[in-house]
């Protein structure tokens, strides 16, 4: 097999809003640095594209970034991390305004400013928005401005499996390039992660097909720890069967949630009264954590309806009338429509709780650095923490502008004081070769199927980890992970093919949400208490004494998860009660 | 910003049939209001040998007209103005595409271009006529 | 309704040096299902080798497009049942070169978006203290092109594109258009550079069927014959009034 | 800004397209079908010389013979290239069209003004 390799100053591993943010920021840093962007789908096709919501930054006279910090931090049950909070709402405003100047076509009040809607858990209107499409706009906002530096070099279509780390630094990535199957070694002085989230790891998701934690995966294997992987966000209102997600602006309009009585069931959980027009932090538009646990206390009282993919509710938005839903939700009902044959103006859409995001990632500093030197990361793969145990609606678009941003400047600033690569990179990249050939490429025999080793895997995310927690569940899904690990080792590989193997990328792919699966399990077993998207029902309280800290999930030498802490972050907002509805 | 990925050089490439219009309805359409550029053409040089016989005497101008009862000439008029019709609608039809006209703020809706257009055909139809025969 | 359906996919691996087939698949049918489920069915259950691309599921991030029964559609978005009784043939989008199976290359697509300089152009930056204004009828001025997902679609559609690989193609010029049209812009000239040549704007012939296989309502043919006249109009102009300025 | 002739070819087939749209089919229909058929009287020579005596309408009848000429050459250039994939020949089609609308406009011009 032949040795190919690729040198430059910095490595981005991930191209969505993140990656090229990141990649924008390097090049402005110093334009004399060679950049290369890597991802195993076009940029354009990365999972920012999805995001329909919007961006929340302070710019309104009657908003104050504490304001942003607060909900921030209270939203997400005080493990966020404050210093970090604190620089993402001083930075938010000039990110969003550098992209507004980029060309994101934000929608506009009548007098040509930016109009900011008002989202679940803010106590002011602070989200921008581009229509319902706020995400695709950034992304293609991103990626057609990135296309203006003739320094970034794109490697699309390829998948990273390993990262060059000699010397005690990161040096580049081993990658795979689909369309042709040759493997190259990727050298750079740093490199940065923003491959985006895992909620593959589980059946019901938003998350789009790519969403496998890839980069989780390669960072963890290379020792550096992911955290607070125990909290996973579920969205409250996605399509039963397809996981689509129907955004939180159809509540923000004035949507109601009804259970099979039609009654605005969240009233019972301490979320407010029901008003007949929305009010901020209150019923529907209270926090995702609380809503998708009110959806599974339901379900146990028999309020919820059922359906042929399981159990739902309904999300009710037509008593806004053709003109409100036409105007500020035109991508939603696009969506009722196409994929599921309803019409959100006539009739009620079916919604279930689905998984949306990860709060958990990659542990990193508030300059996006990593525990090992010359390695960064930013956007949901990343942990800084501005999330905490629950993120509030519309940061996470904002934060991969600020993050992303902070860490391309980081990493320009390591690869400018970097000399050369070190000596032992390519005999690391050989090793890499020999492996995936091994394991992979010249796979022969095995038993085991790719869809049921995922299906399994869904299967004990779901009864183990999901909404509801219990130390019996867990340990239980714990072992059953293990066994699938092994059931791993006799994958069965059909494809032999070079070119564009999907099937080679699949088990790449299913390898990384196992390592996944298991450090979200292990760290959800650890946290002996209820916090934001962790609930326990072994332990219903919060503790503060003990868990005001984030888990840092370290691979040990035998591939397993141990778990280490290290506290919070506290600047100037001490741990109170998460108050909705009042 | 340059893209590495290599080519394997062994895709594969569907060629296009020589008549490759053939296969669609809508295509078949299109290469029909192409061809209409033929009765144009045809029609603007059957004006020029009226004007050139005009021009030329009493006599050749009956003679131009009885060489338009020739059942040949009755045949491409037959086709040619066809021809101009389809070329006439389906230029009206696709222009709103092309023009967008403001008023002020205010974006004029294609179909209203659209129909002005037909209104303009209408009238310029009659005025010719008329100024043409009386 | 028929409880099972026949897929007839084209396939072709070039490892193999094998010429390009079709294979059939008969799978279940389910009312919810839509193509790419199918196809999701086909490489989970009965073929693992089966090639092509997808991601999302929503219609938003334009992997899944390929030719359904001669027609360019995304796959995600296009429902079996509304092809009963089959059988269904798939093959890889028209007018692109054929990676395997059901994956096209579409690397020219890439080349050619960056030649119009797809991003906002100043005489001069300013700092990023204010948003630049914008009302939402300028919003509007250019709304429909910023829709376009780069699903490939309308260059499948092109027969243009088909005869002549060099032309620049629907997606492309809609893209300029949005930000020539875009206030906060001042590169019209700068791109029109790159699209009054040869292979620019001036090769289409109004087929008009990039526009009809949209999913998103871009409409780049109406883009195309509306920068025609722009870029007619500015011929004229530099003609006649050498010494006026184009923004 | 770089120069190119095909805005300016472009620009007389648009001004020839709607141009023959709108005059066309009437005279077509007139002169084509009216006539020859008589369903209407034909016109007597002294009338329709009279219509075309002023330079004015002349110049009209000019503008639109020479422009759905150049309507055609364009269009057809096109069909050309594309219905018959004769693209390899784009210098020869092109000169041809453009060659023959160019003769044939001379031709007009010259038997308009010696009316």
């Amino acid at each position: 097999m032949d040795h190919i390799s690729y040198e430059s100053d910095v490595l981005i591993i991930g191209a969505g809003g993140a990656g090229l943010r990141a990649a924008i920021a390097v090049s402005e840093k110093d334009p004399k640095l060679k950049i290369s962007i890597i991802s195993k789908v076009y940029p354009m096709r990365s999972h920012t594209v999805s995001a329909e919501g919007g961006a929340a930054a302070v710019i309104k006279d009657n908003d104050s970034l504490d304001d942003h910090a607060y909900d921030t931090i209270s939203g997400g049950d005080w493990m966020t991390d404050q210093d970090a909070v604190e620089i993402f709402v001083r930075e938010a405003p000039k990110e969003m305004i550098r992209l507004e100047h980029w060309g994101c076509p934000w929608s506009r009040q009548k007098d040509g400013k930016v109009a900011v809607r008002p989202f679940g858990g803010m106590k002011k209107k602070r989200t921008w928005f581009a229509a319902d499409k706020t995400g695709f706009h950034m992304l293609h906002t991103l990626f057609q401005t990135s296309l203006k530096y003739s320094q970034i070099q794109r490697f699309d279509e390829w998948f990273v499996t390993r990262l060059l780390v000699d010397d005690g630094r990161c040096q580049g990535a081993v990658a795979l390039e689909i369309s042709t199957g040759q493997i190259a070694a990727i050298k750079a002085k740093s490199v940065i992660i923003c491959s985006g989230g895992a909620g593959k790891v589980f059946p019901f998701t938003t998350n789009a097909n790519i969403k496998t934690g890839d980069g989780m995966a390669i960072a963890y294997r290379a020792g550096v720890p992911l955290k607070d992987m125990e909290f996973v966000q579920y969205h409250p209102t996605g399509l039963p069967f397809t996981g689509i997600l129907i955004t939180e602006a159809c509540r923000a309009e004035g949507g109601h949630l009804l259970n099979k009585n039609g009654y605005r069931y969240l009233q019972d959980y301490d979320l407010g009264k029901p008003e007949p027009r929305p009010v901020l932090r209150s019923m529907e538009l209270g926090p995702r954590d609380r809503l998708s646990q009110a959806f599974v206390q339901e379900r146990e009282k028999g309020q919820t309806l059922e359906g042929p993919y399981g159990d739902y509710v309904h999300l009710d938005l037509r008593h806004l009338g053709k003109k409100i839903i036409n105007e500020k939700l035109p991508f939603v009902r696009e969506l009722c429509l196409k994929y599921e044959n309803i019409d959100p103006i006539k009739e009620m859409i079916p919604v279930r709780p689905v998984v949306h995001y990860m709060m958990g990632g990659i542990d990193t500093d508030i300059h996006g650095a990593t525990a090992l030197s010359g390695l960064f990361a930013a956007g949901e793969c990343a942990c800084v923490s501005i999330n905490g145990a629950n993120r509030l609606g519309s940061n996470s678009l904002t934060e991969l502008l600020v993050f992303g941003a902070r860490a391309g400047e980081s990493a320009a600033n390591f690869a400018l004081n970097q000399n050369g690569s070190s000596k032992g990179l390519d005999f690391l990249y050989k090793n890499e070769l020999k492996r995936l050939n091994k394991q992979f490429l010249n796979r022969t025999g095995g038993t085991e199927k790719i869809v049921d080793i995922r299906k399994a895997m869904h299967h004990v995310m779901e009864n183990g980890a999901g909404i509801y927690r219990t130390e019996v569940a867990l340990s239980d899904a714990q072992n059953e992970i293990q066994e699938l690990k092994s059931k791993f080792k006799n994958l069965r590989i059909s494809d032999t093919s070079k070119t564009f193997n999907t099937e080679l990328v699949g088990s790449l792919e299913l390898s990384c949400l196992l390592d996944i699966a298991e450090s979200v399990i292990q760290s959800a077993l650890f946290r002996k208490e209820s916090r934001g998207s962790h609930q326990r029902s072994d332990f219903k309280n919060r503790d503060d004494a003990n868990y005001l800290s984030h888990s840092l999930a370290y691979r040990n030498k035998n591939g397993a998860p141990e778990i280490k802490y290290q506290p919070v972050a506290i600047t100037k907002w001490p741990p109170g009660e998460r108050i909705y509805g009042k | 910003m340059t893209n590495t990925t290599k080519s394997s050089g062994k895709s594969y490439k569907k060629e296009m049939p020589i008549l490759w219009w053939t296969r669609r309805t809508s295509h078949i359409i299109f290469v029909m209001r192409e061809l209409t550029s033929l009765g144009v053409a045809y029609f603007a040089i059957i004006l020029l040998l009226l004007i050139g016989a005009i021009s030329q005497g009493e006599e050749s101008y009956y003679e131009f007209i009885k060489l338009m009862k020739s059942p040949i000439l009755i045949w491409l008029s037959i086709i040619s103005l066809l021809g101009l019709i389809f070329h006439s609608v389906t230029w009206f039809n696709l222009a709103p595409k092309a023009m967008v006209v403001k008023f002020g703020k205010y974006r004029i809706p294609g179909i209203v271009i659209m129909l002005s257009n037909y209104a303009g055909w209408i009238v310029i139809s009659i005025i010719v006529g008329r100024f043409l025969l009386y | 309704m028929a409880d099972k359906i026949t897929l007839e996919v084209f396939r072709y691996r070039p490892d193999d040096n094998s010429e390009p087939s079709f294979q059939k698949y008969m799978i279940p049918l389910q009312r919810d299902w839509v193509i790419l489920d199918a196809l999701n069915y086909i490489k989970d259950h009965i073929d693992g080798t089966l090639s092509y691309r997808w991601s999302c599921r929503m219609g938003i991030c334009g992997s899944c497009g390929m030719m359904v029964n001669e027609k360019p559609v995304l796959t995600c978005a296009a429902f079996l049942e509304n092809l009963i009784p089959g059988p269904v043939r798939i093959e890889p989008l028209e007018n692109f070169p054929v990676v395997r199976d059901l994956v096209i290359d579409m690397r020219d697509f890439l080349e050619k978006l960056k030649r119009v300089k797809p991003w906002i152009i100043r005489e001069q930056e300013d700092p990023a203290i204010e948003e630049y204004k914008q009302t939402p009828d300028q919003l509007a001025d250019f709304k429909q092109y910023s829709m376009c997902i780069n699903c490939m679609l309308c260059y499948s559609a092109c027969p243009v594109y088909g005869l002549e690989p060099e032309f620049t193609g629907p997606a492309v010029i809609a893209l300029a258009q949005r930000y020539n049209m875009d206030n906060r812009d001042h590169g019209n000239s700068a791109r029109m550079d790159a699209l009054s040549d040869e292979s620019g704007m001036w090769q289409c012939t109004f087929i008009g069927d990039c526009s009809k296989v949209c999913p998103k309502k871009v409409d780049p043919a109406g883009a195309i014959q509306r920068y025609k006249v722009h870029g007619a109009n500015t011929w004229w102009k530099n003609l006649l009034l050498p010494w006026a300025k184009d923004k | 800004m770089k120069s190119h002739v095909e805005p300016f070819w472009w620009s007389l087939f648009g001004a020839g397209g709607a141009i023959s749209a709108l005059f066309l089919p009437v005279l077509s229909i007139i002169i084509g079908l009216a006539i020859p058929f008589g369903w209407i009287d034909i016109p007597s020579y002294e009338h329709i010389y009279g219509i075309f005596e002023p330079l004015s309408v002349r110049l009209v009848l000019l503008a639109i013979i020479s422009l759905s000429l150049f309507h055609w050459a364009h269009r057809f250039r096109f069909t050309l290239y594309e219905g018959l994939q004769l693209h390899r020949f784009k210098y020869i089609i092109a000169i041809l069209c453009y060659g023959s609308a160019i003769t044939i406009v001379a031709f007009a011009s010259y038997s308009l003004w010696n009316y």
